[in-house]
């Protein structure tokens, strides 16, 4: 865990650390086992569903992409900040074994009934650099005061 | 699960009820979950073959499981397992039949208790004894 | 093949179950369902692992990772085997013509942390339907859960997931 | 008996019977559930807590062959049997030979929200010749203790080395 985020330390324009993973099948299963989506779509290279949807081969979870999303946004927020909504939408498909980075961005800070509030552009990408999981958060972030 | 059966009803060399399993790749990764077994040579097509195997195989610790369930269902509400397992003879393949089964071998009440002894194992399509094993279960008497 | 014969319409007895609530199931949060999902995605981190370490940054027990609420208390016959999702009464009835099932997005809003041990009571409700036709036919349909923990009573998670069926 | 081909050294004897450090399991309704699930299991008792109330049991029913799941903290190498950590042997090849489960339900029946203490140890070390070749045979033993200190099951499992 990096060190606590306050509000006073950060800028708009500021980037989040990027978050690197090439999940491989043995973590999509275990992913499996953790979200409970089982489907055959991220693990079985026979799966009589790939063709039909145009898929080659398995692809990574969105659920998992999001979550990593949330690995970065809980990260950013630290044990004392909050998140009070992070989403996305999923625009593209990422193979196994190949990298996907979560990268985010802060695009706003204000203060709103005595909270601290941190707004965030969050997404993943892969190699070519095209956003497959674009999204935003909004943080809780303690203050200095 | 069926009606109870009772101690005077098992004679030595009955077969129990038979439990029919197939399973998918998705079972073999439920059951990564389940058990906590991640090793990928039960879902990973290109790891298992690395590793010299044809395929995916099945866990051997869920035909065990299994054996477990047949036992189970068959010793009712009022019966117990005691003790149950098997060695690991045999491969077998996901989206094939494993066909569980067991034989009481042998009768015996001790200490209030009525204990009936099995041989059980899981079976592949061909007839070959994938998992053979032992089971001691306990059963209610009418008396 | 892309499935571009089946067709869909977005009926007025559709759009009538927006909002109506399923009725509630329960979800489960415990410390080894918390540590799977955590090992899952891959995180170290040891608000996810160690009791007494998330005790000790003030937490009532380890943190679920965001993104997670619980595991649906599973009944067979009752859950979809697949997802694990309850198959609840009274839940919208789309008759879903495509086969094709893709995730399109999720949204969720936090009001606490989840934490292990945590027992969550969610009703979801139909939120929003639309249909594309541009292409290849896609549907997309938007369900909202709300999580109420059973021992407070306070709504604490509302997620919005949309899937899109092709 | 050591014979001039043994592969099983005195260290290695001397790890007989030696308990490894204890392990923590946990039983929850969920993990029950889950296991259940894999297994394709179809009595109540291991999903729904009421139906196992219902039957006598405090809570929903670990199913056979379920002790629960060990704690889990990354990057920490798993605790529990002397496995075959701190020896060496020359063969390759190694296979699950089996496993057995020996339950004493007049200790408890294992139900979720137990709390299972598993201590291993090595129970023998044998070597015989098969139509592999020389092969090693290591069987386990585990006791599984639950939150009042008894003994509620066993496991004793066989690995095959060649």
């Amino acid at each position: 865990m990096a060190d606590q985020n306050y509000f006073e330390d950060v800028a708009v324009g500021q980037k989040l650390p990027p978050l690197t993973i090439a999940p491989d099948k043995q973590q999509l299963v275990k992913f499996a086992a953790g979200s409970g989506d089982f489907n055959p779509l991220h693990f079985d290279e026979n799966f009589p569903m790939l063709k039909p949807m145009g898929l080659s081969e398995n692809i990574v979870h969105g659920r998992f992409k999001y979550a990593q999303v949330g690995r970065a946004v809980f990260a950013f927020a630290g044990y004392k900040g909050r998140v009070q909504r992070f989403g996305v939408s999923y625009r593209g498909m990422d193979p196994l074994n190949k990298e996907i980075t979560v990268n985010g961005v802060v695009t706003a800070k204000r203060q709103e009934g005595g909270e601290h509030i941190v707004e965030l552009d969050v997404w993943t990408e892969n190699a070519d650099g095209q956003k497959t999981t674009p999204g935003t958060a909004v943080v809780v972030l303690p203050s200095r005061e | 699960m069926g009606e109870q059966v009772y101690f005077e009803d098992v004679r030595e060399g009955e077969e129990i009820p038979q439990l029919k399993k197939n399973c998918s790749t998705q079972q073999l990764v439920l059951w990564a979950a389940g058990s906590g077994d991640f090793y990928q040579i039960h879902y990973d097509k290109d790891f298992a073959q690395r590793t010299g195997l044809k395929g995916l195989i099945v866990h051997g610790a869920l035909k065990n499981a299994f054996l477990g369930q047949l036992l189970h269902d068959w010793v009712g509400e009022q019966g117990q397992i005691r003790r149950f397992g098997c060695s690991y003879r045999g491969m077998d393949e996901p989206d094939q039949d494993i066909l569980c089964r067991g034989i009481v071998t042998k009768k015996r009440s001790e200490d209030g208790r009525h204990y009936v002894e099995l041989d059980v194992w899981t079976e592949n399509p061909d007839g070959k004894k994938t998992s053979p094993g032992t089971a001691i279960v306990t059963l209610p008497s009418r008396a | 093949m892309p499935d571009t014969e089946t067709k869909f319409e977005i009926t007025d007895e559709m759009r009538a179950q927006y909002g109506v609530d399923s009725a509630p199931w329960t979800y489960e949060v415990t410390t080894t369902s918390v540590r799977m999902y955590a090992r899952g995605i891959g995180s170290d981190d040891p608000i996810h692992y160690d009791v007494e370490f998330a005790k000790a940054q003030g937490f009532r027990s380890i943190v679920a990772p965001l993104g997670y609420i619980g595991t649906p208390v599973y009944l067979p016959g009752k859950n979809d085997p697949t997802f694990g999702f309850p198959r609840r009464e009274g839940g919208p009835r789309l008759n879903i013509p495509f086969r094709g099932l893709l995730d399109g997005g999720t949204e969720t809003e936090y009001f606490d942390y989840i934490c292990a041990g945590d027992v969550l009571a969610e009703t979801s409700h139909l939120a929003d339907l639309k249909y594309r036709e541009t292409g290849r036919p896609m549907l997309f349909v938007t369900n909202e859960s709300v999580y109420t923990n059973v021992a407070t009573g306070k709504v604490v998670v509302k997620q919005r997931l949309t899937s899109i069926h092709m | 008996m050591a014979q001039a081909s043994s592969v099983v050294t005195d260290d290695m004897r001397a790890l007989v019977g030696v308990e490894g450090a204890p392990m923590t399991l946990e039983v929850e309704k969920t993990n029950c559930r889950m296991f259940a699930r894999s297994v394709g299991h179809t009595d109540a008792i291991y999903y729904d807590e009421a139906a196992a109330k219902a039957r006598g049991h405090r809570s929903i029913v670990a199913p056979p062959g379920f002790m629960g799941t060990p704690v889990f903290h990354p990057g920490q190498a798993p605790t529990g049997p002397a496995q075959s950590r701190g020896y060496s042997i020359p063969y390759k090849r190694v296979l699950n030979g089996g496993t057995e489960y020996e339950y004493f339900p007049e200790n408890g029946v294992i139900c979720a929200g137990d709390t299972i203490t598993a201590r291993s140890k090595i129970s023998a070390f044998e070597e015989t010749e098969g139509s592999l070749g020389p092969m090693l045979i290591t069987t386990r033993e585990t006791t599984y203790t639950n939150q009042d200190g008894k003994v509620v099951a066993k496991m004793y499992g066989t690995t095959i080395q060649y």
